[in-house]
């Protein structure tokens, strides 16, 4: 019994891979060719692992701020839109002010910091104010986000040869950040994404704020009637969250691509609170999570032109896992479930 | 065709924006790749359809480009306007590798690099041919388009539909042209995105409970036939004009009448062929269709493909339109023409020129809509 | 032990006679263990038809595990029980009221948002009976125990009283033989209490069914039950027949236990909290405009039915209800924008009824709630003196746990013992909902003297409780709640816990 | 626009809410046992794929629908089982279902894209549809909008006049109550939440069969939350959610009539619309904007009738469920 508790949390891992590897077989795909082309993929030369860990940082940026909600108890779906309005606001520096060199980067990410901290304290708003569930209220302001970009990519801010629906026109070299030996990874990026990281798991294991943060996720009321100010404390781990989110969002647009593009996230706000959910909230895995998923996505790329078969394996890949851990991560939970069972069986 | 070079050892890479077999723009694209590789026996294809930023947001084009290069791909297809800028971005990067940006221009204003060309078929032409096979049609004097975005090359086919739908409404069936409403419905991208585009079911379905019997779609997809197709078998009058594949009309032929198609392969095919026996210079293609035979599928770049749905009489008049077209008896284009703002684009007795096509500014006198 | 005795006061002497045969409950060598702990040892009692029995014990005895067992709640890790001879073996309290065992319990198990009808129907065997002859059929039993209950009236607008008069018609229905009843007399009127005392008396001696009450209160047990059953720390230390001195069943209950001090007459003069035409109301209730003193030192308690305004009065003088009109006076100063976090920085401490639901944070430490509470400005919490912190409280408080106990795998009287302990010093009001519920006489002989000691440091106290004896015996003063008025304003020392029984049920 | 387009719109506005109509019966009936089922956006996705394909393969809209029904029951299956048996949390299975349901579509559904193929057929119900007005609206659908109508009438009635609905909403509102009189909680949660899941499905299938015909990667993305959102703007009632849902299809059709009477508005404003809307309406119904305003309600308000007062604050504000979401320990 207690070998099998510790292989436990291996064997949802390996159960996901048997889905993947079934739905690759009957798709007529080799497995081990295609594991092997997204091995390729994430890790084959260098440039591949700078695109891994460029594509990294703002994912790991919204889990980062992701885990202070959930510690709040909120689902912050709208982490989606909170990347997508920092993104807005640092293009918004970067297409119209023009500031010397040492100030334009600085005040491009602060100023996405700021715009992913509105949209989120916004909807934190709509639930301590309104009553509107975070998860509706966030999933709206996504949306809203998104046909905000489509507003201003169309409209105001279309490229001077007229509009087409790709994008802002590109920013200026002195607008972006450095990019590391030709890939889209910006060093700067990734060291502010550990930072960020190190910073919330300092807040939440050691802060009055982090404690505060739990009392309100573990109980609300309580916590309020033991002092905590909950709509402020929750307000301000939305807007936290949401700027290290729009952080994220700035940095897609500064150093991923390099101008305002339509669907600028796609879905990394998603991805991140998969990974959160897939570390089960752990400080700790939270980065490697975070790294797994963007290595299995790059990969997925390759695997597409090698094998020429969907890239969305890639997410059924990673869905199946995070429902697999969820489901039967923790063996105590499993073992008590089908216990009960038995023993209802026979009573 | 009958190009006898060989394809042995020749990679390219095809890439697009939509799924490859979307019934429209990015199937038409990948068909044209297909027929590239039947062709030139021996040649591979390589493809990477999806490539948009809401579907996979962690894919360039340049991340891919990378790969079909590190394939041994010599020549590579970005069949996107979306993909315009990113293509001379990458195309300076790869200078040994030869690129095709579709529906870009950056060949003809020198802004790309010399391994950089653009390819476009001449669809103006088909589609007035569309719009006036719906004008031949229409029993309620109200058509309704579609559109996809707002910019220079939907401006320019919306319009031309517009204009071929005045001419054949005047011409075989004696009406006011005046009278011929026209209307536009962009839904805010080349195809559905639920939640952040207008879902063009419901923007077709609205055009048909309002009174328009005949939809054209500028669209990548097929919603407009679909639904248009579900009210003909509810029993209303209504016919559909797809867009841009060749296959488009099978969702629902008993009311299609035509479909104005891509056909990319042959120019395709000659790209290739040139890269392979090293002739390939750099050009700006928007070859039109063989005005002989608008569905041979080995010369006509772009085509037109009577369906089903439209009546004799309609086709016959349609032959004829489309005849006094390839003689140039008539022209698309030919002035007056007024923008929609009033002012005059293309003066009397003028036909407009390929710039003033290519770049029309606005939507034209007469037509409803917003043109930005 | 003779049925035929009881039976006498029947027409047909056969029938009750059988009745009782098959009724008799025989519970044999009952053992129930939660993990290591052993809620029922080895217990085996019979109850027999036509009598009223008193189960008695104190806190976590293991009354209810026993009772829940009986009524087919929880299934037993051994021992069996008997109806009438035959073994039974229960899946669910259905099968249990099948048998015709019913259970009522302390907080009715109705759904409130159903109408009572709705309520009563829920779980009846469908047998097609129309939802119109079901309402005639609830009627004309309510009217045969004297109950008066509207069949499409919601549940949630019901009295507690009116509630378990609902569950035990539902039981009487479901054809129950055997009721058992889990602390009934709390939250509800005297007149209530002599209703459904009343009825538990035709119950028993004249349809010859068999009833169990649970009860921490000796008075009523004396008053109502023939027979008491007293269980210690799992175990039954014995039986006796009823009545018969209080202190008999006491030592049989507790190893010892101290004498409860002399309550001190502690008011000040300072004013403390002054209320003047303090108005709320709230969705459901309105309360009309109350007016009342409170020195400091002194206890205030608040009498009064469920949901009779007394409790948005403490929620409003802690600030959680807003006032729809008049002022609040604190230490004699106006209060006009009065609410929750300001009235913690005046040092007035709320003290809510659910300890697990409102008041402290399962899944946080002892250590962690330290810390949560304590005052030191920092970005980063100091651990070890937070812990340290805990330690002294724990051995202050005398809070049976570690500082790394999780707060919710602390029993009730020990979580209510912490709550007490990170309440801060010189407090000027404190504001408590039912503060001893559920707490057995020792616990809360604590907890009240915990109270003294701060009263004498000059804090005031304002309570609310469904328990009268509570109420009449540690307050000053006592106001008296009735559908939403405050009824009247009295000393403790001119009422009892009987007239307050009267005066909570609206008479003047 | 004329009477007869206005009604032929009111028709279309119907049919094109009936898919929705039916997840929210699905989901309504789900939560009020108890189970929040949050996979809705990805299963209403996999579901309609299953049902087009299942359609297309076999030539039976029958079989389609069937198998979209399975599809939706499995994915309510998986977080009844994960929640109720596992004890793990509702709205992070459902979330993870939600994400996952879209990319298996996207992943089985690649070679069905816009391939043409079966649709529920026209079918006008003779002499009602030649009633003035209500004919053209009501009865010259199909089946799938006099199904959704029907199960709006069907789950009202069986939730709010039967035994067993009874029994259903005991076990969403007190579980422990109703277990104590009987009624096996845990096996109804799961019983209605797979049946509610099973009309999710059918939604599905109602998409891709009916009101947009085929597949095509993320076909019916975002409408699933949605329906979420109706749900509770339905206060949990089938009726409320439908008048919801067609509402919700009205201002849609009104965005599109809009946005071609008005073209110099920018085309992002109306497609804000639905959005806007869901914010809006979530924000009336719930208490937080209510409760203060019936708390100033005047006097003579406060003096009205009991049954008044909870119809009025029942339709300003809708509770969920009590125990939705929470598990029973049956022990
Ligand atoms: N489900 C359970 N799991 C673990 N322990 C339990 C459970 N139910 C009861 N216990 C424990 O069993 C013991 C007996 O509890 P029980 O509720 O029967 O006591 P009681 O005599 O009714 O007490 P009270 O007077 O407080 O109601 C207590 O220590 C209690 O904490
Ligand atoms: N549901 C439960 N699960 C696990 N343990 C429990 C549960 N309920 C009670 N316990 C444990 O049982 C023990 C006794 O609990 P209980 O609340 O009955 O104590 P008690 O004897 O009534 O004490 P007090 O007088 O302080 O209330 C405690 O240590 C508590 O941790
Ligand atoms: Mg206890
Ligand atoms: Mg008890």
């Amino acid at each position: 019994m207690s070998r099998l508790e510790r292989i436990w949390p291996l064997l949802p891992g390996l159960a996901a891979l048997l889905v993947t590897t079934l739905l690759l077989l009957a798709m007529g795909t080799s497995p081990i060719d295609a594991y092997g082309a997204m091995w390729q993929g994430a890790f084959g030369t260098s440039a591949r692992v700078y695109s891994v860990l460029a594509f990294l940082v703002p994912l790991l940026l919204a889990a980062s701020g992701l885990l202070l909600t959930f510690k709040a108890g909120l689902w912050n779906i709208g982490i989606e839109g909170q990347i997508i309005m920092g993104a807005i606001a640092a293009s918004w520096v970067a297409l119209r002010v023009e500031l010397p060199a040492g100030l334009q980067i600085p005040m491009e990410l602060a100023a996405a910091m700021a715009g992913g901290a509105l949209w989120a304290a916004l909807a934190g708003l709509l639930k301590t104010r309104g009553g509107v569930h975070e998860i509706f209220g966030g999933l709206a302001l996504n949306n809203l986000a998104i046909l905000f970009t489509n507003y201003l990519i169309a409209g105001p801010w279309q490229p001077p040869e007229g509009g087409s629906f790709r994008g802002t026109q590109p920013f200026g070299a002195h607008a972006l950040l450095p990019l590391f030996e030709n890939s889209r990874l910006s060093l700067l990026s990734l060291v502010l994404a550990v930072l960020a990281f190190a910073g919330v798991a300092l807040l939440l294991t050691n802060s009055h704020w982090g404690l505060r943060l739990k009392a309100l996720g573990q109980n609300a009321r309580s916590a309020f009637l033991l002092g905590v100010s909950s709509d402020r404390e929750l307000l301000l781990a939305m807007a936290l969250c949401g700027a290290l989110a729009g952080l994220g969002g700035g940095v897609r647009v500064l150093s991923w691509f390099d101008s305002l593009r339509q669907s600028i996230s796609g879905g990394i706000g998603y991805l991140a609170l998969m990974v959160v959910l897939l570390a089960g909230f752990r400080l700790a895995l939270t980065p490697l999570v975070a790294f797994f998923f963007s290595a299995v996505l790059n990969g997925s790329i390759t695997l597409q032109l090698r094998t020429q078969l969907h890239s969305a394996l890639g997410d059924i890949l990673t869905g199946v896992l995070v429902l697999l851990v969820l489901l039967f991560g923790n063996y105590a939970r499993v073992r008590r479930a089908f216990r009960r069972n038995r023993s209802s069986e026979n009573g | 065709g009958g190009s006898s070079a060989s394809g042995e050892g020749f990679t390219f890479g095809m890439i697009l924006v939509g799924p490859q077999n979307d019934h429209g723009w990015s199937q038409a694209h990948f068909e044209g790749g297909q027929y590239v590789v039947e062709h030139l026996p021996g040649a591979e294809m390589i493809v990477f359809d999806l490539l948009n930023p809401a579907d996979k947001p962690e894919a360039t084009l340049e991340g891919v480009v990378d790969e079909m290069v590190a394939q041994g791909a010599t020549l590579i297809f970005t069949t996107s306007d979306e993909f315009e800028e990113d293509t001379t971005t990458v195309a300076a990067k790869y200078p040994d590798v030869v690129f095709v940006n579709i529906s870009g221009d950056d060949a003809l204003t020198g802004e790309g690099p010399a391994n950089l060309s653009n390819v476009m078929g001449r669809m103006e032409e088909m589609k007035a041919v569309a719009g006036c096979a719906a004008a031949l049609t229409t029993q309620t004097g109200q058509l309704g388009y579609v559109g996809p975005l707002i910019n220079h090359e939907t401006l320019r086919l919306t319009a031309s539909a517009y204009l071929g739908a005045r001419h054949c409404y005047e011409t075989y069936r004696g009406e006011n042209p005046d009278d011929l409403e026209f209307t536009v419905s962009w839904i805010g991208f080349w195809f559905n995105i639920p939640g952040v585009t207008s879902d063009p079911t419901e923007v077709t379905t609205n055009f048909l409970d309002t009174g328009v019997d005949v939809v054209l779609s500028g669209i990548d997809t097929t919603e407009a036939i679909n639904v248009a197709g579900q009210r003909a078998a509810a029993g209303d009058a209504v016919w559909a004009v797809p867009y841009d594949y060749l296959g488009a009309c099978d969702n629902a032929p008993e009311i299609c009448l035509g479909v104005p198609f891509f056909n990319w392969g042959p120019d395709y095919l000659a790209v290739a062929t040139a890269v392979i026996e090293g002739e390939w210079s750099q050009s700006w293609l928007w070859n039109g269709p063989n005005w002989d035979d608008l569905s041979d599928l080995d010369s006509s770049s772009v085509g037109w493909l009577n369906g089903p749905g439209l009546s004799e009489e309609a086709a016959a008049n349609l032959a004829d339109y489309i005849s006094k077209l390839a003689s140039g008896e008539v022209a698309v284009w030919a002035g007056p023409i007024n923008l929609q703002d009033g002012s005059s684009y293309i003066a009397a007795g003028a036909v407009g020129t390929d710039e003033e096509i290519w770049y029309l500014p606005q939507l034209l006198e007469g037509m409803n809509g917003p043109s930005q | 032990m003779l049925a035929a005795a009881h039976a006498a006061a029947s027409t047909d002497f056969f029938l009750v006679y059988l009745a009782n045969i098959i009724m008799q409950v025989q519970l044999n060598t009952i053992h129930k263990q939660f993990g290591s702990l052993v809620a029922n040892d080895e217990i085996s009692v019979l109850f027999e038809p036509g009598r009223i029995y008193g189960l008695l014990g104190e806190n976590g005895a293991g009354k209810s595990t026993l009772m829940k067992i009986l009524s087919g709640y929880q299934r037993p890790d051994r021992g069996e029980i008997l109806l009438g001879g035959a073994p039974q073996h229960f899946a669910s309290p259905r099968q249990a009221l099948a048998a015709g065992v019913g259970m009522l319990y302390q907080e009715p198990l109705d759904v409130p948002v159903f109408t009572v009808l709705e309520n009563y129907l829920l779980g009846r065997a469908a047998g097609g009976e129309s939802p119109r002859q079901a309402a005639r059929a609830l009627e004309a039993l309510a009217q045969r125990y004297g109950f008066d209950i509207d069949p499409h009236e919601h549940t949630s607008e019901l009295s507690m009283g009116e509630r378990q008069q609902l569950e035990l018609l539902r039981l009487l229905a479901g054809g129950a033989q055997v009721l058992i009843l889990d602390e009934p007399t709390t939250g509800i009127s005297a007149e209530q209490k002599d209703i459904l005392f009343a009825s538990m008396r035709t119950l028993a001696r004249e349809e010859g069914k068999t009833l169990i009450l649970v009860s921490h209160k000796l008075d009523e047990v004396q008053e109502l039950c023939d027979y008491a059953f007293v269980l210690r720390k799992g175990r039954l230390v014995g039986g006796l027949p009823l009545p018969c001195p209080n202190q008999q069943l006491v030592s049989l209950m507790f190893d010892e236990l101290a004498p409860r001090p002399a309550r001190r007459q502690l008011g000040q003069h300072a004013p403390a909290l002054s209320l003047q035409s303090v108005q709320v109301h709230t969705g459901r209730l309105e309360l009309e405009p109350v007016s009342l003193q409170l020195q400091a030192g002194q206890v205030l308690g608040l009498a009064g039915l469920e949901g009779s305004g007394q409790e948005l009065l403490l929620r409003a003088c802690a600030g959680l209800l807003p006032l729809s009109g008049g002022s609040l006076l604190l230490g004699g100063e106006s209060q006009p924008d009065w609410n929750y976090p300001l009235a913690r920085q005046h040092g007035v401490a709320y003290l809510a009824a659910g300890r697990l639901e409102e008041g402290l944070v399962a899944g946080l430490t002892l250590t962690e709630h330290m810390a949560l509470v304590s005052h030191t400005h920092g970005l980063l919490v100091d651990w070890p003196q937070n812990r340290k912190l805990a330690e002294q409280h724990i051995s202050t408080y005398q809070v049976v746990g570690q500082p790394e106990s999780y707060i919710e795998n602390l029993s009730g009287g020990n979580q209510q013992r912490f709550l007490f302990a990170m309440l801060p010093q010189n407090l000027k009001l404190i504001l408590m909902e039912h503060p001893t519920r559920g707490l057995d006489i020792r616990s809360t002989d604590w907890i009240w003297e915990q109270l003294d000691q701060r009263r004498a440091q000059g804090t005031a106290i304002l309570f609310v409780s469904a328990d009268l004896d509570e109420i009449a015996a540690r307050s000053d003063q006592i106001a008296v709640f009735s559908g939403g008025r405050l009824l009247r304003s009295l000393p403790a020392a001119e009422t009892s816990a009987d007239e307050l029984g009267h005066l909570i049920g609206g008479a003047l | 626009m004329d009477s007869t387009q206005l009604i032929a719109i009111f028709g279309s506005i119907l049919l094109q809410s009936a898919p929705l109509i039916i997840a929210v019966c699905g989901e309504t009936i789900s939560e009020r046992a108890g189970v929040i089922n949050l996979s809705m956006d990805g299963s209403l996705l996999l579901s309609a794929l299953a049902g087009f394909v299942a359609a297309l393969l076999s030539g039976s809209l029958l079989l389609g629908f069937v198998a979209a029904a399975a599809v939706g029951a499995v994915f309510a299956l998986i977080v009844a089982f994960g929640s109720l048996h596992l004890r793990q949390n509702q709205v992070a299975i459902g979330f993870v279902l939600a994400m996952l349901g879209d990319s298996l579509s996207a992943f089985l559904g690649q070679s069905y894209t816009r391939m043409p193929g079966p649709s529920v057929p026209a079918w006008h119900i003779p002499v009602l549809k030649d009633i003035p007005v209500l004919g053209p609206i009501f009865f010259r659908q199909d089946a799938v909008v006099y199904f959704a109508l029907l199960l709006v009438a069907v789950t009202w009635w069986f939730l709010f006049r039967t035994r067993a609905g009874l029994e259903l909403r005991s076990a969403g509102e007190r579980p422990e109550a109703a277990f104590t009189r009987g009624v096996a909680v845990r096996k109804l949660r799961y019983l209605y939440a797979v049946l509610g899941g099973a009309l999710v499905g059918i939604a599905g299938a109602a998409y891709s069969l009916d009101v947009k015909i085929g597949w095509a990667e993320g076909h019916t993305r975002g409408m699933g939350w949605i329906a979420l959102a109706i749900v509770i703007f339905g206060g949990w009632s089938p009726v409320r959610g439908a008048l919801g849902a067609v509402l919700f299809g009205a201002t849609k059709a009104l965005a599109t009539v809009l946005q071609r009477s008005f073209p110099q508005v920018a085309l992002v404003a109306f497609n804000a619309v639905p959005w806007l809307l869901m914010i809006v309406v979530l924000l009336l119904v719930s208490g937080k904007l209510a409760a203060p305003l019936l708390a100033r309600a005047p006097a003579t308000w406060r003096r009205a009738p009991a049954a008044w007062r909870r119809t009025l604050r029942g339709l300003l504000q809708a509770a969920p469920p009590a125990a939705l979401g929470q598990p029973l320990d049956e022990q």
